[in-house]
């Protein structure tokens, strides 16, 4: 059996949802002995691989450059899965919403009287006018709310994809 | 005169219930539970957030079980594909129509719309999020009423106004611009007809209303019982 | 209730007799309370919280009742117009027959959107929900007066003039 | 005041009109501004030539071609002039029995006026919309009389549901049945509402009425508190509509020094006190349980049905809730018989319906025709088609509740059973034309974002729904929808229209759910092609 080629991103999200994904502890082991991590936070890889069978994403879409790699990732992975409520509602990074993205630099940067108020610009990618889920730019394939999704929710999901569970049932919730 | 007993079908089961009973009440009796988020024991049922409609067989229109009568005979179905995505529909409206961020919510954990999504199977929000800038009033030095959280249930409003007596919250506006209110839209710390009793915090479903000083997931609901306050009143006043 | 105590109006306001008329003709009963804010916002051209509260004491009503009543129906203002009003219909036949394009033009002209008033106080402007005139649309009505049939060129033409503000 | 009395009194009234040579009716409705202006100078014109004593000028309810206004009507001659204005005034008056004013003559044979049935609109233009004596010598409340001194409420209650008509408010619920409910159901109170909340949009019948023959829509109502035992009735109007409260204000007045309401009216044991209730714009208010609300002085929030308002509405009491056009319809059905009523229109809808003939059509104005006349005849024959050389591409029917019903489908007889086959709904009579200039998704838009500002707010459905499909209106709109967009949009209308609490809710969906059937060409080519990976657009 060819090993499964499993990439994880981190877009708009607190990394959370990876320490959670740490914490599945010495299961890790047991994932580490079917699955290549060809792409993460956690490893080296520089660019995003071609054929990648699933990506885990973590974060909500909240700048442009976001949004081309959370494409880029669709393009080239089989399973794309929403991890945690960022990925899979907005979560706390859509909290900014009500307000748009112009006002909410000025609060931040300006009017909440910064030794130096300024807006900050320079080699940083362009803020979208709202942070949203990923389903709201690409198809999902599965859905694992929870802030952050517990380490056996991860482990389950995981472990069912590799198993080829059609159907998966995940006991989580929003904000779980 | 005594209130003659109906026999009727739920989900394929015979039951029977009294005349002046809701199809929700005897369902409730017989151990079939239908998703409700309005209604609540012991309030006047208003057919509002339309969770608990069901289909009764020779009608072409769903029929919200908690202002249905039970009538003779009659075939009630709680349970269908059609009803589920009907249900699963409104609870999304309702995560998209205001601020719901559950992981910073005092009733993360205890909060009857995230357990509807629970139990609805609900595991992401197909409709774009409103996002409206919603105030928080903090005003009140034992309450706050967020309305970022808020889903327009409006037992706040009945329980301070059938049981409490004090009517001190309304609804303001209409539509998607509803809004509940206390007195002429003051802060509710300046109300001068809040008694203070904290019921309408302990009805709500959501983190709308909470105690004060609450931390994320802190705000457990201690739900007044209700049905006993209205028999003894009537029973005290006599 | 305590919540009135302060608020009584001025006995000697003649506009509040006629107020208190209408409630007693209803027996001040609770359903004479739009028939009550109708007869207020006449008298006062809007509704403040003095004006609610004394209504909900006389009425006996909960406040928040009467506030709820009064966001509900969109005629009654919580806030004062201005100097002149400017209602544009905005029903059906004066939307295909475009209305909506002087809305955007009284934006950019004047910038204002509906429901608001001038910050000069001049001018207030109203979107009205269709005033049964359909046959005649477009329509408008500046201070009340209808006037209606005219091209999109005629009517700014005619606001301007009515603003006294003509190119 | 009895019968004879009455009798005494239009005759003596008949008898002051024809002894005037020539009576001069001006529309003083609202559809026709500046008739005050006319009025006057038609009464100046007429002094000046010192024929006070021959000559009458009289205001008169809408004669129906708004499009054509102010019209003035010379009797007799049946003479009708169109776009008065105050400077024609000497030109009539001098013209009065010699050759009409050419300039300003209306064709007498217009199909306009040639190819209507009028029966509620009878009287409308014919005579002072305030002025008792003028309804009394038309034969007004002559249907009341003859009910009052030879009929037992239960032959009233008979003779309306033998006659077939149906509610004219929208839904068609029929009348008789209606009313033979809040006949029989018991309590010591009943009562009776009119509605007048016009609220639709594009539709102005009922103003109008209100406006031209208030009298006629009293006799209604108080036939029809006798019939079922209702002792108080108010008629819920929109503030919007000043002229037609000031009209109805002075008809009460004016009927109640006449005996015809009050105690004991014209000597029989009948009591009735009708009042006015204001709207205070609130479309949702044209829902019984939200107009019972209302005029209960709360906020107009819809009731969960049932209980029927016939069975427990007003105060929890039995109330007979029909509209305007549906009560001015019950004198005639008195007068001829239901006979003569049942005898009008299809199958299952009866007698005349009034239509508001607006948008992209040349005659623009008020029409009563009877059932089941194509929508053809209606447009192209009485309305006189489209202006500027356009092609007619659809008939919108029944406002934000309706649907839009396009060209192919123009000899279809119009019916309660017909337009909702189309996917529309007969609704108030509001009939909106819309040429190929128009988009539909406009159309559609526009009808949503008015259900989403006028949604009540009570259910989530209609609350959060309609505002959903308000803003997937707006991406095609905009050209940046997708196909989720439009699997989306036909899901929410469909849970819009089954889940929602009250009518407008149930049937918000209606504009958009018949114009994907009619029109989905035009969703379509607002779409934007699909990604090759199958992204979604933002």
């Amino acid at each position: 059996m060819n090993r499964l080629r499993l990439a994880t991103l981190w877009l708009d999200g607190c990394s959370g949802c990876h320490m959670s994904l740490l914490d599945t502890d010495e299961r890790l082991l047991d994932l580490a002995a079917q699955v290549d991590i060809v792409y993460s936070p956690l490893v080296d890889a520089k660019d995003f691989p071609e054929q990648v069978d699933v990506v885990c994403i973590e974060g909500a879409v909240a700048t442009d450059a976001d949004e081309a790699r959370l494409r880029l990732a669709r393009r080239r992975s089989r399973l794309l899965i929403a991890m945690g409520d960022c990925a899979v509602t907005g979560n706390v990074p859509a909290m900014r919403n009500i307000m748009g993205a112009e006002a909410m630099l000025r609060a931040v940067y300006l009017e909440s009287r910064p030794l130096k108020p300024q807006i900050p610009a320079d080699g940083l990618p362009h803020l979208n006018e709202q942070a949203l889920p990923l389903h709201h730019f690409v198809p999902i394939d599965l859905f694992i709310p929870g802030c952050p999704p517990a380490a056996d929710t991860l482990f389950a999901a995981l472990g069912g994809l590799l198993a080829g569970i059609a159907d998966l049932r995940l006991d989580t919730r929003f904000g779980a | 005169m005594t209130t003659p007993i109906l026999t009727l079908t739920i989900d394929g089961r015979p039951v029977s219930g009294l005349a002046t009973e809701t199809v929700l009440q005897v369902a409730g009796e017989n151990g079939i539970a239908i998703p409700t988020l309005c209604f609540l024991d012991g309030l006047s049922a208003t057919g509002a957030c339309r969770l608990c409609m069901v289909e009764i067989e020779g009608s072409a229109k769903l029929h919200p079980a908690c202002v249905t009568p039970i009538q003779e005979g009659m075939v009630v179905t709680t349970q269908s594909e059609r009803l589920r995505s009907y249900r699963r529909a409104i609870v999304q409206l309702l995560f998209a129509e205001r601020n719901h961020v559950c992981a910073v919510c005092v009733s993360n954990g205890h909060c009857e719309l995230q357990d509807l999504a629970r139990e609805l199977g609900i595991d992401h929000i197909d409709f774009p999020g409103r996002y409206p800038a919603l105030a928080v009033d903090a005003s009140h030095s034992r309450f706050v009423l967020d309305h970022n959280r808020c889903v327009l249930c409006t037992r706040c409003v009945r329980v301070c106004a059938e049981i409490e007596g004090a009517h001190t919250w309304d609804v303001k506006n209409r539509g998607i611009r509803s809004q509940i209110v206390a007195d002429l839209d003051t802060p509710w710390g300046t109300s001068t007809t809040c008694t203070g009793c904290g019921k309408c915090v302990h009805v709500c479903p959501t983190g709308a209303l909470s105690e004060k000083g609450r931390s994320v997931a802190e705000m457990q609901k201690k739900r007044p019982a209700l049905p006993y306050l209205v028999a003894n009143r009537a029973e005290e006043r006599r | 209730m305590p919540v009135n105590e302060s608020t009584a109006p001025p006995a000697d306001d003649t506009r509040w007799q006629l107020i208190d008329r209408v409630m007693q003709r209803l027996d001040r009963r609770p359903d004479a309370l739009i028939e009550t804010l109708h007869a207020a916002q006449d008298a006062f051209g809007y509704l403040d919280s003095t004006t609610l509260a004394h209504i909900a004491s006389r009425l006996r009503l909960p406040p928040a009742k009467v506030f709820g009543v009064v966001t509900f129906y969109n005629h009654f203002r919580l806030k004062p117009k201005g100097e002149h009003t400017l209602a544009v219909c905005t029903g059906t036949a004066c939307h295909l027959k475009g209305n909506d394009k002087m809305l955007a033009w009284l934006r950019d002209r004047y910038h204002l959107a509906p429901g608001d008033t001038s910050p000069d106080n001049r001018l207030s402007l109203v979107e009205v929900r269709c005033v049964g005139a359909c046959a005649l649309a477009p329509v408008f009505l500046p201070d009340g007066a209808l006037v209606g049939k005219k091209s999109f060129g005629e009517a700014t033409a005619i606001i301007e003039e009515w603003l006294g503000d003509a190119p | 005041m009895h019968r004879e009395e009455l009798a005494a009194r239009a005759a003596e009234h008949q008898r002051r009109l024809d002894g005037f040579a020539h009576h001069i009716l001006v529309c003083a409705g609202l559809g026709c501004p500046d008739n005050e202006a006319i009025i006057a100078a038609l009464r100046r014109a007429v002094a000046e030539r010192q024929m006070e004593n021959r000559v009458l000028v009289r205001k008169a309810g809408c004669m129906g071609l708004c499009a054509l206004g102010p019209i003035v009507l010379i009797q007799p001659g049946e003479i009708a002039y169109q776009t008065v204005r105050p400077d024609d005034a000497a030109a009539i008056v001098a013209s009065l029995g010699q050759e009409p004013v050419q300039r300003l003559l209306l064709p007498p044979d217009l199909p306009f006026f040639a190819r209507q049935h009028k029966n509620v609109l009878a009287l409308s233009g014919r005579i002072d919309p305030e002025s008792i004596d003028d309804y009394l010598a038309a034969g007004g409340y002559g249907a009341l009389l003859t009910v009052l001194t030879g009929m037992r409420p239960v032959d009233v209650v008979r003779s309306i549901q033998e006659s077939g008509l149906r509610g004219r408010g929208g839904a068609g619920y029929p009348t008789g049945l209606k009313w033979a409910t809040v006949a029989k159901a018991t309590g010591d109170r009943k009562y009776l509402i009119c509605n007048g909340d016009e609220g639709d949009p594009g539709a102005f019948m009922d103003r109008s009425i209100l406006e031209s023959t208030p009298h006629a829509v009293l006799e209604g109502m108080i036939i029809a508190a006798y019939a079922v035992g209702a002792s108080q009735g108010y008629i819920y109007v929109r503030a919007e509509y000043p002229l037609a409260v000031k009209r109805l204000r002075l008809a009460i007045r004016e009927a109640e020094r006449s005996n015809l309401l009050g105690r004991a009216i014209c000597g029989s044991g009948f009591d009735l006190t009708l009042q006015i209730r204001l709207g205070a714009g609130a479309f949702v208010c044209g829902e019984e349980t939200a107009l019972i609300e209302s005029v209960e002085g709360r906020r107009g929030i819809p009731r969960p049905r049932p209980p029927y308002p016939a069975e427990k509405g007003l105060w929890g009491c039995p109330t007979l809730i029909n509209n305007v056009e549906t009560y001015a319809n019950i004198p005639p059905i008195v007068r001829n018989g239901a006979a003569w009523f049942a005898a009008l229109g299809t199958d299952r809808s009866k007698g005349t319906k009034v239509f508001a003939l607006t948008g992209k059509i040349r005659h623009t104005g008020l029409v009563e025709v009877p059932m089941g006349i194509s929508l053809r005849e209606i447009i192209f024959d009485i309305g006189g088609g489209i202006p500027d050389g356009h092609a007619l591409k659809a008939v919108q029917t029944g406002g934000p509740s309706g649907g839009c019903i396009p060209a192919d489908f123009l000899d279809t007889p119009v019916s309660y059973e017909s337009l909702h086959e189309l996917g529309s709904i007969m609704g108030s009579g509001g009939m909106i034309v819309i040429d190929e200039t128009s988009s539909m998704i406009d159309v559609v838009r526009y009808f949503m974002e008015f259900c989403m500002e006028e949604s009540c707010g009570k259910c989530v459905p209609c609350r959060a729904g309609t505002a959903q499909i308000h803003r997937l209106l707006t991406r095609f709109q905009e050209r940046r929808a997708t196909a989720a967009d439009l699997a989306m949009l036909e899901s929410l209308c469909d849970l819009v229209k089954h889940a929602s609490l009250c009518g407008l809710g149930q049937s918000a969906p209606n504009p958009v759910l018949s114009t994907l059937r009619y029109f989905r060409q035009e969703y379509l080519d607002r779409m934007v092609p699909a990604e090759p990976d199958g992204e979604v657009q933002p």
